[in-house]
C-alpha cells in the first residue's frame, strides 16, 4: 500500500491554467473524494494522477516513485470512467481480462481473479453478454470489475454514478463503500455531487478554478468550512448567508444584522468590520426568543416527508431558507419569526476567510 | 555508374519501408537486354492475333531471341508511347502514325534505319514513293508497313437506285456536286448525298494540293485564305441544296470515328475516308459499297496521293538494333510472316509481297487493292513532311470548321482566322 | 379526397350520442385505420411509380449495352432499342477468347491488383488515419494539412515523375507500381473517411485500454480495429470498385499482355480506323461490371453504415 | 529528449507509411512538375530554364487557357448543384419509409458503377444524336432539338446531365446523414404545425449542412478535375469547337499530344492554386452557415 503526493502540479491548455500549483497528499488506504463545481479541474487532476494527461509542471510520486512520466499501465492503478469505456467488441469475461492478458498473467491467475471479481460483484450470469446487452448498473458493475481484477494499489473513479438514475446510485453509493471496505485500497473518487462525497469520503478535497479550497473529512467540511466558498458548497440545502456589520471591542464584538437586529458575541478574531455571518438551515429557532430574531413571511413550502424547508421572505425581501419538522404546520403566506442559533454560525471576514469567535477558540 | 547508384538509393529507400516481401513476389524477372526487344503498336483484336502470329514465328525461327509483343488501342497508344518517351523508356520498334512521325523525328525520338541497308535490312522490292513516306531529311527514319490513300466510300445500293452511273477515278468536284444533290432528292427522306468536309482536314488538303499549292512548304503555311474561302463556299452549298446534311447531324462526328459517319450510321450515301479502312467500314455496313477518289478539280492538279498509313520505326532506346532491324526486315519480307499480316495494316510496299497476297483475298480486300491499283496514275506526289505543330493545326482547323458550319464566324472571316492560328501555331511549336 | 372523407366521418362522429359513439366506438376506429391504409397505400404506391420510373432511366443506359452486347456488329450504331433482332451469344464466349491471352488470365490479374490494394489500402491508410485522429504529436495539424492537399492534385502531372521514379526501381511492368502506392496510403480518401470514423469512437476506449496496459498499436489493433469494421468494410468497397475499374495506372505500367487487366483488355478490342469487335467489346464490358455490381450489392448495407457511422453528421 | 521521442515515436510510426507515400509520390512528383513549369520540355530532350515565360504566355496570350477556364468554371457552376441537388431529392425520397430501399439504392447506384467506359461514350452520342432519344421525346412537344453534342452552345449540358446521372456516392452520403437526424425534430415540427417544405428548410437543410458541406467539397474538387468522361465525349480534344474544352484535357493535350510538358506543369500548378483556394475559401465561410452538433477540439 502506498500513499499518493502531488507538489506543486501545474497544468496548462496553452495560456489556460486548469490545475494550479496544486500540493495534495494523499494517504495509504483513504477513500479521497475531489469535489467541485464543474470546471474546476477535478477531472483532468484525476487524469493527471492517472497517466493520462501529461502535467506542465510539479510532480506526481505513488509511494517513493516520481511517476510524472510513467505511462498509465505502469502506474499500478486502474480507473473506472463516467461512460464506463467497456470494450463493445469484447464479452464481460474478455473486458475484465483484458488488461490482466497484456500482464502476461498466467491463464490460471487470470481465471480467478476473474472470477472472484464476478462473485463480488455478483455478474456471473452476465460474462458471457456484450457490454450492449447490459443495463446501465450492470455495465457499471462490470466496470468496476475491470477495476478490481487488476488488483491494484489505487483505484480511480471519475464520476462513476453520474449516468445511473437515482435509485440505483444509492444502491451503488452503498457497494461502493462496502467495497472500499473489503478492499481497504487506496481510492480517488471524483464527483460534481456532494451527497456522494459525504456519504463515501473519508476525506475529501474541495477543489475551485484548479486550486484547493479546503481537505478534510466530510465532519470538518460540514461543520468547520475554512472559507465562504467550502461553507456555500457543502450542505443541501444551501447554507444562509447574511452580511452583517461588525465591531470589535475589548473581549467582545457587536455584530449588527439586517432585519435581525444586532447581539454582542465573543470577541472575534479579526478586526474586519463587514463580516459574512452563515447560518444553516437546521440552526434557526421558530418562534424563538433569541437576541438575533427576525419576522418573515413564507412564500414557499417544500415538504420532504421527514421534514420541511420553508421559504421566508424578510422585511428587507432577503430571503432565508429554514428547515422546519415534518409534523409542523405551516401555510404558504404564514408570517412567523425565528431566531439565529448564535452557537451554530459560521464567520467569515471580507476575504472570505473563516474567523472564530475567541470563546470557541478557547474551547477548542 | 551514377545512374546505378540513384537506382540503388531509391530502391534502399523504398524497400526500407517494409516492401522487401512484395518486392520479390513480382519483382521483374532479371533478363539479359541484348536478347531481347520490345515491339509496340497499335492494333485491334484481329491485328493483335495476326502480330502475335507473326512473333513466334520470328521467335521460332531465331532461338535464343525474345519479341515481347505490346499492343493498346489507338486512343492510348499515344499516352502511353509519350509517358515511356519521357521515362526514355520506349520499346525498340514502334508503330508510327504519318502525323506523329515528323514530331518523333524532330525531337530526336527515332534513329535513321540507312546504317542498315542491305545488312540486315533489305528493301529492294520496296516501291520508291512507299520508302520516300518514310524519309526525313534524306534520311529513312521510318518503314513502310502498309500505304493507303484518300478514298470517297459509296454505298452502291443507294446509287443503283437513283440511277447514277458515274467514273469513280474520274469524276470531277461539279460532278460530284450534281451527283449528292440527285442523291438527295431520290433518296428517302433523311438521306443526303454526301458528308459535310468542312471541317474535314485530309479533304482540304487535297482541294489546296488541287489548286497547286500544298498546306506547309518549308515549315511554314503555305495555303492561303482565298482557297479556303472557296472549298468552305463549296460545301455550304453541298449543305444548303440539301446534298450534304445539315450542320447538326455533321457536327456529331468531329471524331471522324468510322462508326459516326453518314455512310454507315445512313445518313449520307458517300463519306470519305482512308482506303486502309475499306475493310473495316464494309464489316459495319449492309448494303455493298464502292470506292471512288475524292472528286477532282476540273483542269487542276492531282490532289491524292498515296501516303504509308502505317509505319515500323526504331527508336532512340533500342539496346540491340541489329536484332530489332532483323525483325523488321523478316516482318515485310519474309512470305510466311507476310502472308499472315496480309492487308490488315494496310497495302503492303513490297510488289513481291503484294502479288503473293492476291490470289487469297476477300471481298473488300479486293475492292481496296483494285482501288489501290487504279488510282495510281492519278495521285500527286506526296506532299512535304509537316512541320512540328501540324497536328495541333489540324485539331484547330477542325474547331474553326465547325464554328463556319454552324455559321457561329462567317466563312471569310473564319478563313482568315485559320490562316492566322496555323501560322502561330506552326511558329510557337518550332 | 380521403381527406374529405374522414372529416365527414369525423363530423358524423360529433353529432352522433356519446352512447352511440361508445358502441360504433370500434366500428369506427377500424374505419378510420382502414382509410388510413387506403391513403398510405396509395402514397406507398405512388412513390414506387416515381421511384421505378427513375430507376427505368437509370437502367436503360445498361439495357442497352446488354442489348449491344448480344446485337449483330451493324446494329449496334444509329440504334436505340435494347431489343435486338438477333441474339449473339457467342459474342461472350468469342470476346472472352478473342484476345492472344484469354480474359481468364485478365480477371486473375485484375483480382490479384485489387485485393492487394484493397489490403494495401486498409492497412495503410487506417495506419495514417489512427495516427491523425488518435496520437498525439508534433506538427500534426501541418501533415494533416498537406494529406488533404494531395486530394487535389490532378493525377496527370505527377503521372511523369511517378513513371521516372518507378522506372528507376525496374518496377516497370510489374504490378509493383500499381500495388505499392497503395501500401503507402497514397489515397488520401481513405484517410479521411476514417479519421472521421475513428473520431466517432469514444476516447475514453483508448484510455481504458491504456490504464489496461496497451500501447498505441496494441491500441489500434485490439480497440480500433475491431470497432471499425463498417468503416473498413465502406472503403474496402470504394476502394475495390475505383481499382477494379481503374485504367490509367495499368495502361502507363503494364506493357506485357500477360500482365493486362480487365479495362486495359476492353480497350484493346476498339480500332479507329479498321475493323473493330464492337459486340465483344460489350459483352466484355458487362461481364467486368460483374464483380463490382456484386460486390455493391452484397456489402451496400455496409456502405451507409460506415458513411453514417464516420461522424458525417 | 527521452520525452520528445516517447511523445512522437507512436504518431510517426503509424504515419510512416503515408509520409513515405507523400514524399515519393506526391511531393517528390509535385515539385518536380513546378520546376518543369519554369522551363520548355518536350519530354525528349532536357528540360531548358525559362523563368515565368509559360505563366506569362498563359496569362496574357493563351486563348484556349482563358476557354478552359470558362468551360471548367460553367461545369462547375452548373454540374455541382444539380448533380448534389439530384442525390439529395432522390435520398430524401428513399430516407421516407419505403420498402425495398435496398433495390432502388442499388438501382440509382448502377450509373455511378458505369463510370468513364467506353460503352458510356458511345451510349451518350446515341441518346443525345439528332435522331437520339432526347429528341424522340422532344419531337413529341414539336420541339425540332439540336445535334446536343455536336453543338458547341449545347455540349457542355450533356456533360451536365451526365455528372446528374452519376449521382451515386453522394447520395448514399446524403442517405446515411438523413438516417442521423432524429425523428423527434420532425414530430416537434409536426406539431408546431411546420408544413413540409419549412420542415426541409429548417431542420433537414441545417442539420445535413456538415454532409452537405462534406458533399460540396468533395464534389467540386472532383468537378474541377472531371476528366474521363469529356474525355472521351469530347474526342479527346475539347471539341467540338473548345465547348468541352476542360482544364484538366487542355493540360493533357499540352503535354501528351503537344509534348509541352512544361507548359502543362505550369497550368497543372495553375489549376492546384485554384482548387486551394476554392477549399481555403469553403473551409473558411462553413463557420457561418455548417453547424455541427457536437462542436469538439
Amino acid at each position: 500500500m502506498s500513499g499518493l503526493s502531488l507538489n506543486g502540479v501545474c497544468k496548462s491548455y496553452g495560456p489556460v491554467n486548469v490545475i494550479k500549483n496544486l500540493d495534495l497528499e494523499v494517504i495509504s488506504g483513504e477513500f479521497l473524494v475531489l469535489v467541485g463545481p464543474s470546471g474546476c479541474g477535478k477531472s483532468t487532476l484525476l487524469r493527471m494522477i492517472a497517466g493520462l494527461e501529461e502535467i506542465t509542471d510539479g510532480t506526481i510520486s505513488i509511494g517513493d516513485r516520481i511517476v510524472n512520466d510513467l505511462p498509465a499501465s505502469q502506474r499500478n492503478l486502474s480507473m473506472v470512467f463516467q461512460s464506463y469505456a467497456l470494450y463493445p467488441h469484447m464479452s464481460v469475461r474478455k473486458n475484465l481480462a483484458f488488461g490482466l492478458t497484456n500482464l502476461k498473467m498466467s491463464k490460471d491467475e487470470i481465471k480467478r481473479r476473474v472470477d472472484e471479481a464476478s462473485e463480488i460483484l455478483q455478474i456471473g450470469n452476465l460474462m458471457d453478454r456484450k457490454p450492449r446487452q447490459l443495463s446501465g448498473g450492470q455495465k457499471q458493475r462490470v466496470a468496476i470489475g475491470r477495476a478490481i481484477v487488476r488488483e491494484p494499489e489505487l483505484f480511480l473513479f471519475d464520476e462513476p454514478l453520474s449516468n445511473l438514475d437515482a435509485e440505483l446510485r444509492v444502491q451503488m453509493r452503498v457497494e461502493l463503500a462496502g467495497l472500499y471496505n473489503r478492499l481497504g485500497t487506496t481510492m480517488i473518487y471524483v464527483t460534481h455531487d456532494q451527497v456522494e462525497a459525504m456519504t463515501m469520503a473519508t476525506r475529501i478535497v474541495v477543489l475551485r478554478e484548479g486550486k484547493v479550497e479546503q481537505v478534510g473529512t466530510p465532519y470538518e467540511l460540514y461543520n468547520r468550512p475554512q472559507n465562504l466558498f467550502v461553507a456555500g458548497f457543502i450542505g443541501s440545502p444551501k447554507i444562509n448567508m447574511l452580511e452583517t456589520k461588525c465591531q470589535s471591542g475589548n473581549g467582545a464584538s457587536q455584530i449588527e444584522i439586517e432585519d435581525f437586529g444586532s447581539a454582542e458575541i465573543a470577541r472575534l478574531g479579526s478586526d474586519s468590520t463587514a463580516i459574512t455571518v452563515c447560518v444553516r438551515p437546521e440552526n434557526f429557532e421558530i418562534n424563538g426568543s433569541g437576541v438575533l430574531s427576525a419576522k418573515g413571511k413564507i412564500v414557499l413550502i417544500e415538504y420532504l416527508g421527514s421534514e420541511l424547508y420553508l421559504h421566508l421572505e424578510l422585511s428587507s425581501g432577503k430571503r432565508l431558507m429554514i428547515k422546519a419538522p415534518s409534523k409542523a404546520e405551516h401555510l404558504v403566506g404564514d408570517e412567523m419569526s425565528i431566531t439565529i442559533d448564535i452557537d451554530n454560525c459560521h464567520y467569515f471576514d471580507e476575504a472570505g476567510l473563516r474567523i472564530e469567535p475567541a470563546k470557541m477558540t478557547e474551547a477548542a | 555508374m551514377k545512374k546505378i547508384n540513384r537506382r540503388q538509393l531509391l530502391q534502399g529507400m523504398v524497400t526500407g519501408a517494409g516492401c522487401v516481401a512484395a518486392a520479390s513476389m513480382f519483382g521483374s524477372a532479371a533478363f539479359a537486354a541484348d536478347t531481347r526487344i520490345r515491339h509496340f503498336w497499335w492494333g485491334n483484336p484481329s491485328r493483335d492475333e495476326r502480330t502475335y502470329k507473326v512473333i513466334d514465328l520470328f521467335k521460332n525461327a531465331n532461338p535464343g531471341f525474345d519479341v515481347a509483343g505490346e499492343t493498346i488501342g489507338w486512343g492510348d497508344y499515344w499516352t502511353k508511347m509519350a509517358t515511356q518517351t519521357a521515362g526514355k523508356n520506349m520499346a525498340d520498334l514502334v508503330q508510327m502514325d504519318y502525323r506523329f512521325l515528323f514530331e518523333y523525328v524532330h525531337r530526336g525520338a527515332l534513329l535513321p534505319l540507312d546504317e542498315y541497308f542491305g545488312k540486315t535490312l533489305h528493301l529492294e522490292d520496296f516501291d520508291k514513293s512507299a520508302i520516300a513516306g518514310g524519309m526525313v531529311d534524306g534520311k529513312l527514319y521510318a518503314l513502310n508497313i502498309g500505304s493507303n490513300s484518300q478514298v470517297m466510300i459509296y454505298n452502291k445500293r443507294l446509287f443503283a437506285e437513283a440511277g447514277i452511273e458515274f467514273d469513280p477515278i474520274k469524276w470531277n468536284q461539279a460532278e460530284q456536286m450534281d451527283i449528292a444533290k440527285k442523291l438527295s432528292a431520290s433518296t428517302p427522306k433523311g438521306v443526303h448525298g454526301i458528308d459535310d468536309a468542312t471541317m474535314n482536314p485530309i479533304v482540304w488538303e487535297a482541294w489546296t494540293q488541287q489548286r497547286g499549292k500544298t498546306f506547309y512548304a518549308d515549315g511554314k503555311v503555305q495555303a492561303v485564305a482565298a482557297d479556303l474561302e472557296s472549298f468552305w463556299e463549296y460545301w455550304k452549298e453541298m449543305r444548303e441544296s440539301g446534298a450534304a446534311p445539315s450542320a447538326d447531324v455533321s457536327v456529331a462526328n468531329l471524331g471522324f470515328k468510322m462508326t459516326e459517319s453518314g455512310i454507315v450510321t445512313g445518313a449520307t450515301a458517300m463519306s470519305q475516308f482512308w482506303s486502309n479502312q475499306i475493310v473495316g467500314v464494309q464489316s459495319l455496313m449492309k448494303d455493298e459499297i464502292g470506292a471512288a477518289m475524292l472528286a477532282h478539280k476540273k483542269g487542276g492538279m492531282p490532289g491524292q496521293f498515296i501516303k504509308p498509313s502505317m509505319f515500323m520505326a526504331l527508336t532512340r532506346d533500342t539496346k540491340n538494333p541489329e536484332l530489332a532491324t532483323k525483325y523488321m526486315n523478316a516482318w515485310v519480307n519474309d512470305p510466311a510472316q507476310t502472308a499472315i499480316l496480309g492487308l490488315e495494316r494496310g497495302v503492303p510496299a513490297s510488289s513481291k509481297v503484294r502479288a503473293a497476297l492476291e490470289p487469297n483475298l476477300t471481298v473488300s480486300e479486293k475492292v481496296s487493292v483494285d482501288y489501290f491499283n487504279a488510282i495510281q496514275s492519278s495521285v500527286g506526289p506526296l506532299p512535304p513532311p509537316p512541320p512540328k505543330g501540324a497536328g495541333e493545326v489540324n485539331a484547330a482547323f477542325i474547331r474553326m470548321g465547325t464554328n463556319v458550319i454552324l455559321g457561329r464566324i462567317s466563312i471569310k472571316d473564319g478563313a482568315a482566322e485559320f490562316i492566322d492560328e496555323a501560322s502561330s501555331i506552326v511558329e510557337r511549336a518550332s | 379526397m380521403p381527406d374529405t372523407t374522414i372529416a365527414n366521418h369525423e363530423l358524423n362522429l360529433a353529432s352522433q350520442s356519446v352512447e352511440a359513439k361508445n358502441t360504433n366506438a370500434a366500428e369506427i376506429s377500424k374505419q378510420l385505420r382502414a382509410n388510413r391504409h387506403k391513403r398510405e397505400s396509395r402514397q406507398a404506391l405512388l412513390k414506387h411509380l416515381f421511384l421505378g420510373f427513375f430507376a427505368i432511366l437509370m437502367l436503360y443506359p445498361l439495357l442497352w449495352m446488354m442489348a449491344a452486347s448480344v446485337k449483330p456488329e451493324n446494329e449496334i450504331f444509329g440504334n436505340l432499342s435494347i431489343w435486338p433482332s438477333a441474339f449473339h451469344w457467342d459474342n461472350y464466349a468469342h470476346g472472352w477468347n478473342r484476345m492472344q491471352v484469354s480474359f481468364t488470365t485478365f480477371y486473375a490479374n485484375s483480382f490479384l491488383v485489387t485485393i492487394l490494394s484493397v489490403i494495401g489500402n486498409l492497412i495503410s491508410c487506417s495506419f495514417a488515419a489512427y495516427a491523425f485522429a488518435r496520437l498525439t504529436f508534433d506538427l500534426k495539424k501541418f501533415w494533416f494539412a498537406l494529406m488533404m492537399m494531395t486530394l487535389m492534385i490532378p493525377y496527370h502531372v505527377v503521372l511523369i515523375p511517378q513513371y521516372v521514379l518507378f522506372l528507376e526501381l525496374g518496377w516497370v511492368d510489374t504490378y509493383l507500381p500499381l500495388v505499392v502506392p497503395r501500401f503507402l496510403a497514397a489515397d488520401a480518401f481513405f484517410i479521411f473517411l476514417m479519421v472521421q470514423f475513428f473520431r466517432q469512437l469514444p476516447r475514453e476506449l483508448d484510455e481504458a485500454a491504456m490504464i489496461d496496459g496497451c500501447s498505441p498499436y496494441k491500441i489500434y489493433w485490439a480497440i480500433i480495429m475491431p470497432l471499425s469494421l463498417p468503416a473498413m468494410a465502406t472503403a474496402g468497397i470504394f476502394s475495390f470498385i475505383w481499382v477494379w475499374e481503374d485504367f490509367l495506372a495499368p495502361l502507363i505500367y503494364l506493357n506485357d499482355m500477360n500482365n493486362y487487366t480487365v479495362p486495359l483488355a476492353l480497350r484493346l478490342f476498339v480500332d479507329q480506323d479498321s475493323q473493330s469487335a464492337f459486340g465483344q467489346m460489350f459483352a466484355m464490358s458487362v461481364l467486368s461490371l460483374v464483380p463490382v455490381i456484386l460486390v455493391f450489392v452484397i456489402f451496400q448495407k455496409l456502405i451507409i453504415k460506415g458513411i453514417g457511422m464516420s461522424g458525417l453528421k | 529528449m527521452r520525452k520528445f521521442f516517447v511523445r512522437n515515436l507512436p504518431g510517426y510510426a503509424f504515419l510512416t507509411p503515408w509520409l513515405l507515400g507523400f514524399f515519393l509520390l506526391a511531393l517528390g512528383p509535385m515539385l518536380i512538375s513546378l520546376y518543369l513549369s519554369f522551363t520548355k520540355w518536350d519530354m525528349v530532350g532536357d528540360p531548358q530554364w525559362v523563368g515565368l515565360a509559360q505563366y506569362e504566355y498563359m496569362f496574357l496570350k493563351d486563348k484556349r487557357f482563358w476557354q478552359s477556364l470558362d468551360v471548367t468554371f460553367t461545369y462547375v457552376i452548373l454540374a455541382v448543384p444539380a448533380r448534389l441537388a439530384f442525390a439529395l431529392m432522390i435520398a430524401i425520397v428513399l430516407d421516407k419509409g419505403i420498402r425495398k430501399i435496398g433495390i432502388y439504392r442499388a438501382l440509382y447506384y448502377l450509373p455511378s458503377i458505369l463510370g468513364a467506359s467506353i460503352a458510356i461514350a458511345i451510349l451518350w452520342r446515341e441518346i443525345f444524336n439528332i435522331d437520339g432519344v432526347v429528341n424522340a421525346v422532344l419531337i413529341n412537344f414539336g420541339i425540332q432539338g439540336p445535334n446536343w453534342i455536336g453543338n458547341p452552345d449545347t455540349s457542355l449540358y450533356t456533360l451536365v446531365v451526365l455528372a446528374m446521372w452519376q449521382f451515386g456516392s453522394p447520395m448514399l452520403i446524403f442517405l446515411a446523414g438523413l438516417r442521423n437526424i432524429p425523428t423527434e425534430l420532425y414530430e416537434a415540427a409536426e406539431i408546431d404545425a411546420a408544413s413540409k417544405a419549412k420542415q426541409f428548410f429548417s431542420i433537414t437543410l441545417p442539420l445535413l449542412a456538415p454532409v452537405l458541406f462534406f458533399n460540396i467539397i468533395l464534389q467540386t474538387i472532383e468537378a474541377f478535375k472531371t476528366f474521363s468522361s469529356a474525355f472521351i465525349i469530347s474526342n479527346g480534344d475539347g471539341s467540338p469547337a473548345d465547348s468541352l474544352l476542360f482544364f484538366t484535357i487542355y493540360l493533357f493535350n499540352e503535354a501528351f499530344t503537344y509534348f509541352r510538358m512544361g507548359y502543362a506543369s505550369a497550368l497543372a500548378w495553375t489549376l492546384l492554386i485554384i482548387i486551394g483556394l476554392f477549399t481555403a475559401v469553403s473551409f473558411y465561410t462553413s463557420k457561418y452557415w455548417v453547424y455541427y452538433e457536437n462542436e469538439r477540439d
